[in-house]
């Protein structure tokens, strides 16, 4: 891992792409990173396509800007690719997490991308596991895998105490939750 | 221009135009504006207190519920005591002011 | 109810020494509010004749604890008072613990009919116990007799003057009491100081309340209203009459009560004609307007008796 | 006790404010401030706080309660941003003028218009003259630690003057990061109570707050703010000596980063010193030699200590997130080049115009804003006096 590692998120509004950035920012501060998690904000509305960042270091973080040259990027909806650049500065050693049920190989042709390309289909998982498409909570444990910021016992043993307060009105959706976590770490997959 | 000599400096006065002590209006005398003068004619006041109620200037002396007199430091003669008296004989009188009983309390 | 003798020992409240204009209906009303109230009292007063005329530094006429903000915000400042009073009183602090107080803020016209209506309509629908006293003279008579939303058809102000083609102003005024009593607040009434006993309970009363009050006052303006100084209440007393200006309380937004039927309802020329400001309402050609301004009393003094159950 | 947790500007604000327990919060929503008054709100809702909060129908009575509340004796704050601090205007002069010591968060927006809600400082600069203590954070950790130090300053009884707290929108105010939280109890020794010397609920000494004050003694109540504005120099650094005792973290009027051997230099406020901090760190590695100074007060302006930190500096890059529409550059171009008018050194200065509207401002940015630095001490001319970075031509 570079010193600092910086994510970019594309999704649609409503999908949770900013409250996935701000679980993995959370995650990682309670486990003594320096993080930042922020969303760039617009008159967007549910569906227009929006974008969140994370930065985590070991050091804190000073640079108070939007990310310009992403460590990795996540797309939460595959329907973004080709109406934006969903890989416009991401460096070239840098990688990408796809929600789609498309292979790795297929998809990189599609964006024509040469680095490492991972795809993961979220939405089949959260439906088999939360009844509803939330495909943030899966791409969460990919991108955790891919990163290997922790391992999956340490990340669920973190993430869970997020998810107890964050749904400490709905316990029942927690192990739904963490199981998408869990199914992520082992169907997140590159070519 | 020189500044007027018995005026506080910022120094030696409350900050933010605070005024410390309440209801000190009535050291300044506002009797001067006066062109009539209400004058209480003793002997016909029914001590109804009219002239208490519907006094402006809080220019009418009342002790124990009866009418004391008036208060020339702060009466602007407006007149409205006398019009509003109901006595049978009016017992207030606005007499035109003049320069020798202006200050007289 | 108190008598004049009760109220007199509740008097000092306002000092002489203020420099409001000699027969000003404010400093009459504002002495009978303040007489009206039982316990310590704090003011919040707008901008205005009042206020420019009775804290002049290093001068304060309020034997009160008294603060001026601005013009449009009297409302707001002693909801902040009054918010203050009862986070201080539950935390115990500065003894307020056992002390009762009386938030009471006044206004003119121009303070609460239009810069400051937003401050009090917020202020009365968050529900504090404040009092707000309107003294309504109708006009900014503090800037030189320009008019507002309360300045009556016909009257001749310095921006609606009275010129060859524009007879004064075109408008009616805002019936402010009745848009107050349409936020539902427990107490809202009219009064005028020419009837300092009507006017005393209704203060009485708005201050028994715990919640918001307003009492729109009619206040005599003699240099607005063109009247000789003396005559002031006696002027009052014909708005009355005429029922250009009813004396009435509500109660939680529905409840109308009629404090004063007058046994022969004068007509509007004898509220009207004492004041130079309606004199050219009584040319030839401008007969109509008074008509007018007739039937527009007239129509609403029925649906405030019909409001206040009297008629059917 | 410290402990560090991921929160966002607004929460470690309504966090902040929670702690310090005021007697009256008045408050109105704005973006981007909202969260800040929806988050106390539910404090106060659980019963978390016993705070009297006043959910008032503008901006121009929030701070209008605000000063009723602080006048009779109550701690009192409030928050807002851009066109509400605008709205409050007339009042925010009122609360300097009467000596009241509210604090209020200010999170820092474009002033309309056309309308944008996005970071700039063009809302605080609006005020800058109307006799607010100012205070300007990084990030979200400054922006809680000036919120508690604001406490302190505006009540000291040399001060008595409102105090701002800036923080950038959305950039601070909706980003996570970690920030050191201080311990309740610790809050609560900080901050102490309030014991004003009037007030109006002293029933036994009525006083009277904003009267009418003429030709007579009006300006010897202006006079007496700038003294009060001079003495919080001293106040604002015995608190920040005493808050690094709590915490361990130190502040002073200004920030002083790379600056002593530097020759060239940045000024800047807010989120972008933070960017400003990692270009530095980059140029260093090549040897360049720049610093930056992050003014963290802006009123009172500590002109001499600015001058004796950048004395030795040969060129300064005065970076306005604000216009002055003066064309001479920005409201802090125009401080710092009347600070440095007496000074002995002879230190040239240009000015960034940047980020306005929210336009981001990079660490690539502020390396080109750097090299536009080192082009003058270089060649020694000023080209452009005033350079509006970032605007498409």
């Amino acid at each position: 891992m570079a010193q600092m590692l910086e994510i970019r998120w594309h999704g649609r509004g409503g999908q949770g792409s900013k409250t996935a950035s701000i679980l993995l920012g959370k995650v990682c501060s309670e486990a003594g990173k320096y993080i930042q998690a922020f969303p760039e904000y617009g008159p967007e509305r549910m569906g227009a396509p929006v974008i969140a960042y994370n930065r985590i270091s070991d050091e804190r973080i000073t640079v108070h800007c939007q990310i310009e040259t992403p460590d990795l990027v996540v797309v939460l909806d595959s329907t973004l690719i080709g109406a934006i650049d969903v890989v416009e500065g991401l460096k070239e050693d840098g990688k990408i997490i796809i929600n789609t049920d498309l292979e790795p190989e297929k998809m990189k042709e599609k964006i024509g991308f040469n680095g490492e390309l991972y795809t993961i289909d979220a939405n089949k998982i959260s439906e088999e596991e939360l009844g509803r498409a939330f495909p943030n909570t899966p791409l969460l444990g990919a991108v955790v895998k891919v990163t290997s910021l922790f391992t999956e016992d340490e990340f669920v043993k973190l993430i869970r105490k997020e998810f107890e307060k964050k749904f400490a009105h709905k316990p029942e959706v927690i192990d739904g939750n963490i199981n998408c976590i869990r199914r992520a770490f082992q169907e997140v997959k590159s070519e | 221009m020189a500044t007027p000599a018995k005026k506080p400096g910022w120094r030696d006065i409350p900050i933010g135009g605070r005024i410390e002590e309440a209801g000190n209006a009535h050291k300044y005398h506002v009797g001067g504006w006066r062109i009539r003068r209400p004058v209480w004619v003793k002997e016909n006041c029914i001590h109804c207190l009219f002239c208490w109620v519907f006094c402006p200037d809080s220019a009418v002396e009342v002790h124990d519920g009866k009418m004391h007199g008036f208060d020339y430091n702060h009466c602007k003669g407006c007149g409205i005591c006398a019009q509003e008296c109901p006595a049978k004989d009016k017992a207030i009188e606005m007499r035109p002011e003049d320069v020798e009983n202006k200050f007289d309390n | 109810m108190a008598t004049l003798k009760e109220l007199s020992t509740r008097a000092g409240k306002f000092s002489g020494g203020h420099r409001l204009c000699p027969g000003c209906g404010a400093g009459i009303i504002v002495r009978q509010v303040l007489a009206a109230a039982k316990n310590p009292v704090v003011v919040a007063c707008a901008t205005g004749c009042l206020e420019v005329s009775s804290t002049i530094y290093p001068y304060t006429a309020w034997n009160t604890s008294f603060i001026h903000n601005a013009f449009e915000n009297a409302a707001a400042t002693i909801s902040g008072v009054e918010a203050a009073y009862r986070s201080l009183k539950r935390r115990k602090k500065f003894g307020l613990e056992d002390q009762e107080f009386d938030f009471i803020a006044f206004g003119g016209d121009g303070g609460t009919y239009d810069i400051g209506f937003q401050s009090l309509s917020g202020a009365m629908e968050r529900g504090h116990k404040i009092l707000y006293i309107c003294y309504d003279n109708g006009a900014y008579m503090n800037t030189g007799i320009q008019r507002s939303s309360a300045t009556p058809m016909g009257a001749n102000t310095t921006t609606s003057p009275a010129g060859k083609k524009i007879p004064g102003k075109t408008q009616f005024k805002k019936e402010l009491t009745d848009v107050m009593a349409a936020h539902y607040i427990p107490y809202v009434a009219q009064a005028a100081p020419s009837n300092w006993k009507d006017l005393t309970r209704k203060v009485e009363k708005a201050l028994s309340i715990d919640g918001p009050s307003f009492i729109n006052v009619l206040s005599v303006c003699p240099r607005g209203w063109r009247t000789p100084e003396e005559k002031g209440l006696e002027i009052t007393r014909t708005a009355i009459d005429t029922c250009f200006w009813p004396l009435f309380e509500v109660e939680n937004g529905t409840d109308y009560t009629i404090n004063y039927k007058p046994k022969n309802k004068r007509p509007i020329e004898e509220w009207l004609k004492p004041q130079g400001r309606f004199k050219h309402l009584f040319k030839p050609e401008n007969k109509h307007l008074i008509e007018k301004i007739q039937k527009h009393i007239d129509n609403r003094w029925e649906m405030l008796l019909r409001r206040a159950g009297e008629i059917d | 006790m410290t402990k560090r947790i991921a929160l966002t500007g607004n929460e470690a604000m309504a966090l902040v404010m929670k702690q310090i327990n005021p007697d009256v919060v008045a408050a109105y929503p704005i973006t981007p401030q909202t969260e800040i008054v929806q988050i106390f709100s539910q404090f106060v809702a659980d019963g978390e706080i016993d705070t009297e909060f006043v959910t008032v129908e503008s901006e121009h009575s929030a701070m209008s309660a605000v000063i009723g509340a602080s006048a009779a004796g109550a701690r009192a704050m409030t928050a807002t941003s851009a066109n509400g601090l605008a709205l409050m205007w007339e009042v925010v002069y009122i609360a300097a003028s009467c000596r009241l010591p509210i604090v209020m968060a200010v999170v820092n927006r474009a002033l309309s218009g056309p309308i944008n809600i996005h970071c700039d400082h063009s809302d605080a600069m609006g005020m800058r003259d109307s006799g607010w203590i100012q205070l300007f954070g990084e990030n979200a950790q400054e922006a809680y630690d000036n919120a508690l130090m604001a406490v302190r300053i505006a009540e000291h009884k040399d001060v008595m003057l409102p105090v701002a707290v800036n923080m950038d929108g959305f950039i601070i105010s909706h980003a996570v990061e970690n920030i050191e939280i201080v311990a309740n109890e610790d809050v609560r020794d900080f901050v102490g109570e309030y014991n004003p010397e009037r007030y109006l609920l002293d029933v036994q000494n009525p006083i009277t707050v904003g009267p009418v004050d003429l030709q007579d003694f009006y300006f010897e109540h202006k006079r007496q703010q700038v003294e009060a504005m001079k003495k919080a120099k001293n106040v604002i650094q015995k608190i920040a000596d005493e808050f690094v005792n709590l915490t361990g973290r130190k502040y002073s009027f200004f920030e002083e980063y790379y600056l002593d051997d530097a020759e060239i230099a940045l000024v800047a406020m807010g989120s972008a010193a933070g960017t400003a901090k990692a270009a530095i760190d980059e140029l260093r590695e090549q040897g360049i030699k720049v610093g930056l100074l992050k003014l963290r007060v802006f009123r009172p302006f500590p002109a001499e200590e600015i001058v004796r930190a950048l004395s030795h500096i040969k060129v300064v890059g005065v970076m306005d997130r604000a216009e002055s529409f003066n064309t001479m550059g920005g409201p802090l171009f125009s401080d710092m080049r009347s600070a440095m008018y007496d000074g002995e050194a002879n230190v040239r200065m240009i000015n960034i115009i940047y980020g306005l509207g929210g336009r981001d401002i990079t660490v690539t940015d502020i390396k080109n804003i750097i090299q536009k630095v080192k082009d003058v001490n270089n060649t020694g001319k000023i080209e452009n006096l005033v350079i509006h970075y970032g605007v498409r031509e």
